[in-house]
């Protein structure tokens, strides 16, 4: 193995903070954006009598059906993932470099597990892309909200390399990541609210 | 103190945004893209301020001395690195792919990543010491088993790729000449370097990267002129399919009965012998057969074997076929199977499926070379 | 009984001995131990000394498993030093079996080589499998029709018919999936392989019924792929291919057969072909396989009831009586037992019925209205023809004449 | 303070053995990226403005010539703008922050270099595919399919370029200043690229977020958002009033910086100023609705229907006057503070003025624009307030250039050569923008270049904008020209040229490779002031 030479440099601590909560509130307006047009959507949709439920929006097709179990798992699974990243900031705080390692490690299963979750979504859906606005729009966010996730995953695979190569002295790094990922939560929770509730 | 400058600007625009929704809300009854969109950016702008008043603007106190070392604008630039452009770039290959094709998509996408692990690992390794040197070293150390390979295997891909789109391109006698010229080139440049071994490492560098440029170049410019005319006739011609008997091509690839799935499967050799004999080789029949027999409905390959001196053809002939086109016209055609020409000591093919019986048909079934009298062998589907 | 241990035990016991009972049918027409040509006669002369040394092996190494977990058994005793290697034990261990190895190859060798002889072949016929059953032709060259009189192909299938004391030579192929030919009393087995030909020897010394099942998973309806050869003497195979190619007859007028040939025309001859079968204007009714069906053509049905089976030879075409009176006739009375045919008193009514009702509820194909996407609308097999009782009747009367 | 330090070594590679190509290519130092964004940014104002002139050009003659088809007006149109506004404005814009906020913040780098040189490269790589898709008969109203994709898809990656680089300037300005930096402390410039960034943050992400809509939906199903010609009524917002303030933001800053300097005094009351600045960033809100809010007035008595007023004028006034306000508030804080000015004749100075006046009137206009019973809505009065926001964005970048040019290049531009170029432009913008307002009161319509007419001297009008609009072009090239040759070949600049009172001018023109080489601590609001008068630098 390498003997390490001495003394790295100190980091800017606070800019990996302050530039994941920038991307993050930046994300929020992406997320946020795409919800208010897709409200608006909803909301100049005509009326359609429902057999249940008597007029209700004909914005969602009738034949496509809302998996509700998986999209509440996914949530779930989302605030799981803050638990761990959460777990990881708090090991690395304390030196605890394999508690700290298996979080983030849990954090990328978890993390994974929702893209999971997602992918089973539209398999289940089965919507097709071409069949009309809510077909479509349903991809757009759904598909944004996955590239969010993805890039959040990515960020985890940084953040633990960048951990486990430098050690201790990225706490901020840890803290930063944890960051976007309750931001991924709030976001997915607005989306799983706007999309996958009221539909 | 809590609030600070941009805390204050930040809180004071998401208050503003609150309020515009809020009246968005009231005024615009229906309209809910407004009120949706400043509510989030309400909630933005209060996230901001209180990570704004978290982190107290980021401030470093002028009295506080032993912050100053470690305060963002004490720290110098990071050295220049490729992988900004390259991210750039690769996101510009992956939404073109987006357009034109699933392939240059997954170019792009493949660009991307490596890119972002380029820039990752440099990242961590300019910072993983104080030496240049050394982090230079682990960089290469942990990058180099990867990025050599990939590297090594696309230079390997280019001089493939151009070499062959070269011959391609080249008729088949000049190709020779310029394989052997091109070997003879690269022996000499090589017994030149090695007898004159001061030579200098840049100008080796410099000519062959010239010679890899100028392949290359000369790669792509053969690719856009397209291939030999034979070759784009042959593949115009189609020889792998078979393509009934109506007309006689020159260019057939002798080889293309070599594919071992149809050589290991072959119900019959039919020889034509130099001296203008025709006889089979069967499957469960000792010696030189005049006969032959094919299971019905079974996809069958015969092997011709022609051993004459001139190029010729197998036609195998299984009865006629009578289409109905109204009006009481009906057009007879013959069943037949052929190879094309095949040159002396050539072999080809032919894969046919019989469905009816020799029995029912009005004509025997039949195997011959067209231009040699008395060339025949009789097929018998039971 | 109480000890449910012992119980065990002697429950095992009775599905051992059965086993080894069931070994020992006298009556086996599957039986690899009771050759009836001189191919297997050669696996059999091979497998006997085989088996007798792999028996003693087998003794052997079972006495020492056992002596040895007896002897050692855990007695709270210390685990011994756990060493590695006695070379002497390894390289003895080593050599034995390679000396047995090497005396068993030797002969099995020289036996696979004399199996593949064909030099010596007096007769060819083509054997090819599809989804369910085999067909049999016999090609009009060569010394077929030179010393076996086909002036003309024979297509049968289900009986493969064969001259006694003659080297066949069968060239096995397949229309569809990979099949397998095997008569265990007359040879091994050969595989049926779509676009390729195999080529399997046969030779029955003793005239009889020699049977066999198709042994390649092949489908829904492997278990009903069977196949039968028939051994003749060579005056009865000689009247057997006469009456092959005897010219069609047709039913007289007025008769239910003749009503039959009309329906048959209709209803079968799209997939069945029977030799010189015309239709009103005289030309000849020829199968037209490369239609309708996937799996190439159905059986011939010229001379079904020279057969004793159909569908597959998976039913027998013979009530049981008539049956046991051709496979326990003897040797010599054999032949003509066969030639016989099948007759109306004898006719297997119940089964031919049942086929031609609904041929799929008998044996499973693809012909489930809602699997027909699968194959792209082609029927696999016999379809349920829908066919009312009379029509049944009278395709019965019509058949019955084919002989 | 004259610091002799050159190069430091710094990071993996050290930058005296590149070839100058891959130097530009490679690097992350943000003196060069904002050079890059400048450089490029100004060959973009070349191309739109071509484009605007030859629009402007079709105008002419409503009736007969034509030198555009009817389909493709509308692309040039788009084309003009978007070349105006994320290929001239923005990159000026933001390449002036990047290069100059870290330097005014005593920051030795900026935050991220590396992400700003990303956001440079996507933003150009997006820039030339839209452009490219543009040409490709694509874009706004497009009419091959396949490079309509192209365009929205390259649009999101080249505002995800101008967010990254926002990202870098927003983090840097609040984390990176020197020690004893409040924000209230920092120079205007960098307070102003702060919040203009900020506002870009959370803006263009609703412009790549529906710019994703739209891409869905015009590839596949074409159902929800009008296909081609539904792009710019979706995301047509980032090319007119009031998303265009939010570019200018940070130039603003340039004229409360550059004025007290050049005028030899302070600025006046620093707070105000601080908050005038955000207040303009409030013009994010009338974007993000997707349409223009309007006020309909209706004639009625103000007491008569109070309700219903109150619920128009609330929003209104929220998302349009707030914006407003805080440009007028810039400009009288510049007024009061050229009041007790004695201002050197130095060129950044009429650009300043002079192009804060011309957004001002852009503004202005919009204003009524927005007022329903002007009858302004479809007419191409909106084109006049583009052009004044537009142009006086540039004179003011134009500004910032010949200000800052100085520290980046260590040559100056000569007073009495850009003197001129600032009047003409001013020239120039008002003629652009004032015939269009007119000609949009007698209801020439917005979007078409054909078909027209209306009583008044409609030629008139629209010969002047063209004439006006070939003006800027001139302008912009003698200015490109100018500075080319300035900045290579001109006089030398020393560090301090304006004797200037904020840490840029502390470290030398061009300064070193990381800015500064001791990190300076601030005690004021004018720390290089300070440091002058202990002494410390001559």
């Amino acid at each position: 193995m390498l003997t390490l030479p001495p003394a790295p440099q100190p980091a800017p601590k606070r800019q990996v903070f302050v530039g994941t909560a920038l991307v993050s509130a930046a994300a929020t307006m992406l997320v946020g954006g795409m919800l208010a047009i897709w409200s608006q959507f909803r909301a100049d949709a005509p009326f359609r009598e429902s057999p249940r439920r008597g007029p209700i929006k004909d914005w969602m097709p009738k034949d496509i059906v809302v998996p509700e179990v998986a999209a509440n798992m996914m949530l779930i699974a989302f605030f799981v993932v803050c638990v761990m990243a959460q777990w990881a900031v708090w090991s690395a705080k304390r030196n605890d470099r394999q508690h700290a390692g298996m979080a983030l490690g849990m954090t990328l299963l978890m993390g994974l597990a929702t893209l999971n979750a997602q992918l089973f979504i539209w398999s289940q859906m089965g919507v097709d892309v071409r069949g009309g606005a809510f077909n479509s729009m349903f991809y757009a966010i759904t598909g944004v909200m996955t590239f969010l996730v993805i890039a959040g995953l990515v960020y985890t695979a940084v953040a633990t390399f960048r951990y486990l190569g430098r050690g201790n002295s990225d706490v901020p790094t840890l803290s930063a990541h944890a960051l976007y990922w309750y931001f991924l939560t709030a976001a997915f929770s607005a989306v799983w609210f706007v999309v996958y509730v009221q539909k | 103190m809590m609030i600070t400058t941009s805390s204050k600007l930040l809180y004071g625009l998401g208050a503003g945004s609150l309020a515009a929704g809020f009246v968005w809300f009231v005024a615009n009854e229906g309209q809910q893209l407004g009120s949706v969109m400043f509510a989030f950016l309400a909630v933005a702008f209060i996230f901001l301020g209180a990570i704004a008043s978290y982190t107290r603007d980021g401030h470093v106190l002028s009295t506080d001395t032993a912050a100053h070392a470690s305060s963002a604008a004490s720290q110098k630039s990071v050295g220049r690195s490729l992988w900004p452009f390259g991210t750039a770039v690769s996101a510009g290959v992956t939404v073109v792919g987006l357009i034109s094709s699933p392939g240059i998509f997954k170019v792009g996408v493949a660009l991307l990543i490596a890119m972002l692990g380029e820039w990752m690992i440099s990242n961590w390794a300019e910072r993983a010491s104080s030496s240049n040197e050394y982090n230079t070293k682990v960089r290469d150390y942990l990058v180099h088993p990867l990025e050599l390979p990939v590297a090594g295997a696309l230079l390997l891909a280019v001089i493939v790729l151009s070499f062959s789109r070269v011959f391609l391109a080249l008729s088949k006698s000049v190709g020779a000449i310029v394989f052997a010229g091109m070997g003879a080139l690269i022996l000499f440049f090589g017994a030149l370097i090695a007898v004159k071994r001061q030579a200098n490492r840049r100008v080796v560098g410099a000519i062959l990267g010239v010679l890899l440029l100028a392949l290359a170049g000369t790669g792509v410019a053969t690719a856009l002129d397209g291939e030999r005319e034979q070759l784009t006739e042959a593949a115009e011609e189609d020889h792998f399919a078979h393509r009934g008997c109506t007309e006689e091509k020159e260019y057939s690839d002798k080889k293309a009965s070599r594919a071992v799935s149809m050589k290991s499967s072959i119900l019959a050799n039919v020889i034509l012998t130099e001296d203008g004999q025709l006889y089979a080789e069967a499957t469960g029949y000792p010696g030189q057969q005049s006969a032959i027999t094919i299971q019905r409905s079974n996809p069958s390959t015969i092997l011709f074997v022609n051993e004459s001196s001139e190029a010729r053809r197998m036609v195998l002939s299984y009865g006629k076929v009578v289409e109905d086109l109204g009006d009481g016209v009906e057009r007879e055609s013959a069943l037949e199977a052929c190879t094309s020409k095949v040159e002396k000591g050539g072999q080809q093919a032919v894969t046919v499926v019989v469905p009816k019986p020799s029995s029912a048909s009005d004509e025997p079934f039949t195997i011959t070379v067209p231009g040699v009298e008395g060339a025949k062998i009789d097929v018998f589907v039971p | 009984m109480k000890n449910p241990r012992r119980r065990f035990l002697s429950l095992a016991g009775a599905a051992a001995g059965l086993v080894a009972v069931a070994g020992c049918a006298k009556d086996a027409p599957q039986d690899t131990w009771q050759p009836a040509g001189p191919n297997a006669e050669m696996i059999d002369n091979l497998q006997r000394p085989v088996f007798l040394v792999a028996g003693i092996v087998g003794v052997i190494v079972f006495a020492a498993v056992a002596w040895v977990v007896f002897r050692y058994r855990d007695r709270g005793q210390a685990i011994p030093e756990q060493t590695h290697g006695k070379p002497a034990v390894e390289i003895t261990l080593t050599v034995i079996p390679v000396l047995i190895l090497i005396g068993v190859a030797i002969p099995t060798a020289s036996t696979i080589f004399d199996l593949a002889k064909t030099d010596d072949t007096q007769m060819v016929i083509n054997v090819t499998g599809q989804q369910w059953w085999w067909e049999y032709d016999y090609p009009a060259i060569g010394d077929n029709a030179a010393k076996y009189g086909l002036s003309q192909p024979i297509v049968t299938s289900g009986q493969l018919v064969i001259p006694e004391n003659t080297k066949v030579l069968l060239r096995v192929t397949s229309r569809d999936v990979i099949h397998s030919y095997w008569i265990p009393k007359l040879n091994g087995k050969k595989d049926g392989v779509p676009g390729r030909v195999h080529l399997l020897r046969l030779e029955g010394s003793k005239p009889g019924i020699y049977a066999g099942q198709c042994t390649e998973f092949c489908g829904l309806s492997h278990s009903y792929m069977r196949m039968e050869t028939i051994v003749l003497k060579r005056a009865d195979f000689d009247a057997w291919v006469a009456n092959q190619l005897a010219p069609y007859e047709a039913p007289a007028e007025g008769t239910l057969a003749k009503e039959g040939e009309a329906l048959y025309i209709q209803q079968c001859s799209r997939c069945h072909q029977v030799n010189g079968l015309a239709d009103a204007e005289g030309n000849l009714i020829v199968s037209a396989p490369e239609q309708y069906v996937v799996s190439g053509a159905a059986p011939n049905l010229t001379n079904l009831m020279t057969r004793n089976t159909f569908a597959g030879a998976s039913w027998d075409l013979l009530t049981q009586e008539c049956r046991d009176v051709v496979w326990k006739a003897s040797a010599d009375e054999f032949g003509a037992k066969y030639l016989a045919g099948v007759s109306a008193d004898c006719l297997n009514q119940k089964d031919l019925r049942e086929w031609l009702r609904n041929a799929p509820e008998k044996k499973p194909m693809y012909v489930d209205p809602t699997k027909l996407q699968e194959t792209g609308g082609k029927y696999r097999g016999m379809p349920a023809l829908g066919l009312t009782e009379d029509q049944i009747d009278a395709l019965v009367a019509y058949l019955l004449e084919r002989k | 303070m004259t610091s002799t330090e050159t190069h430091h070594a710094a990071g993996a590679a050290s930058s005296t053995d590149a070839p100058a190509i891959a130097t530009w290519l490679t690097t992350a130092d943000h003196k060069q990226v904002g050079r890059l964004f400048i450089g490029t940014g100004l060959v973009g104002l070349l191309g739109g403005l071509v484009l605007a002139v030859l629009v402007a050009f079709e105008r002419i003659d409503a009736e007969g010539f034509q030198l555009l088809d009817s389909g493709s007006a509308t692309q040039v149109l788009s084309a003009a703008r978007l070349l105006l506004t994320f290929g001239a404005v923005a990159p000026l814009v933001m390449g002036l922050a990047v290069a100059i906020v870290p330097l005014q913040l005593g920051s030795r780098s900026i935050a991220f270099p590396r992400v700003a040189a990303s956001g440079f490269w996507m933003w150009l790589t997006g820039l030339v595919l839209s452009v490219a898709a543009i040409i490709g008969n694509g874009g706004p109203s497009g009419g091959e399919s396949e490079m309509v994709d192209l365009y929205l898809a390259a649009s999101v990656v080249m505002v995800l370029g101008l967010a990254l680089a926002a990202l870098s300037i927003a983090v840097t300005g609040l984390t990176s200043r020197a020690p004893g930096m409040g924000l209230l402390r920092a120079p205007f410039f960098s307070w102003s690229s702060f919040v203009g960034s900020i506002a870009l943050l959370m803006s263009l992400p609703v412009f790549i977020g529906t710019s994703v809509y739209l891409y869905v939906d015009h590839r596949y199903a074409r159902a929800a958002f009008g296909g081609n010609f539904g792009v710019n009524n979706w995301v047509g917002w980032a090319i007119s009033q009031p998303f265009t303030y939010v570019l200018a933001i940070p130039v603003l800053g340039f004229v409360l910086d550059a004025i007290p300097v050049l005028g030899r005094t302070r600025l006046a009351q620093r707070p105000a100023a601080n908050v005038a600045v955000g207040l303009v960033s409030v013009a994010i809100l009338a974007s993000l609705t997707h349409r223009a809010v309007t006020l309909p007035w209706e004639g009625d008595g103000f007491f008569s229907g109070l309700g219903t007023k109150i619920a128009d004028l609330l929003p209104f006034g929220l998302v349009n006057v707030i914006p407003l306000l805080g440009l007028l508030g810039v400009l009288g804080l510049t007024m009061l503070t050229l009041k007790s000015a004695k201002p050197m004749l130095a060129a950044p100075l009429p650009f300043a003025v002079l192009g804060l006046l011309m957004i001002l009137l852009g503004a202005a206009s919009h204003l009524l624009y927005t007022v329903e019973d002007a009858a302004l809505g479809g007419t191409i009065f909106e084109a006049g307030s583009y052009v004044a926001v537009t142009f006086g964005t540039v004179l003011l970048a134009f500004g910032g250039l010949t200000y800052w040019g100085p520290k980046l290049w260590g040559r100056r531009i000569p007073d009495k050569a850009a003197l001129p170029l600032a009047l003409l432009g001013f020239v120039a913008a008002a003629l652009g923008s004032l015939p269009y307002m007119i000609a949009g009161f007698a209801d020439q319509p917005a979007g078409v270049v054909d078909g027209f007419a209306y009583s008044g001297p409609q030629e008139l009008w629209n010969v002047v904008t063209t004439g006006a609009f070939a003006l800027m072009l001139l302008v912009s090239l003698a200015f490109i020209g100018l500075a080319v040759r300035s900045f290579t070949a001109g006089e030398a600049a020393g560090d301090d040229p304006w004797d200037g009172t904020t840490l840029e001018w502390a470290t030398s023109s061009p300064p070193p490779a990381d800015n500064f080489s001791d990190l300076i601590v601030v005690g004021s609001e004018y720390p290089l002031a300070d440091i002058k008068n202990s002494g410390k630098v001559g």
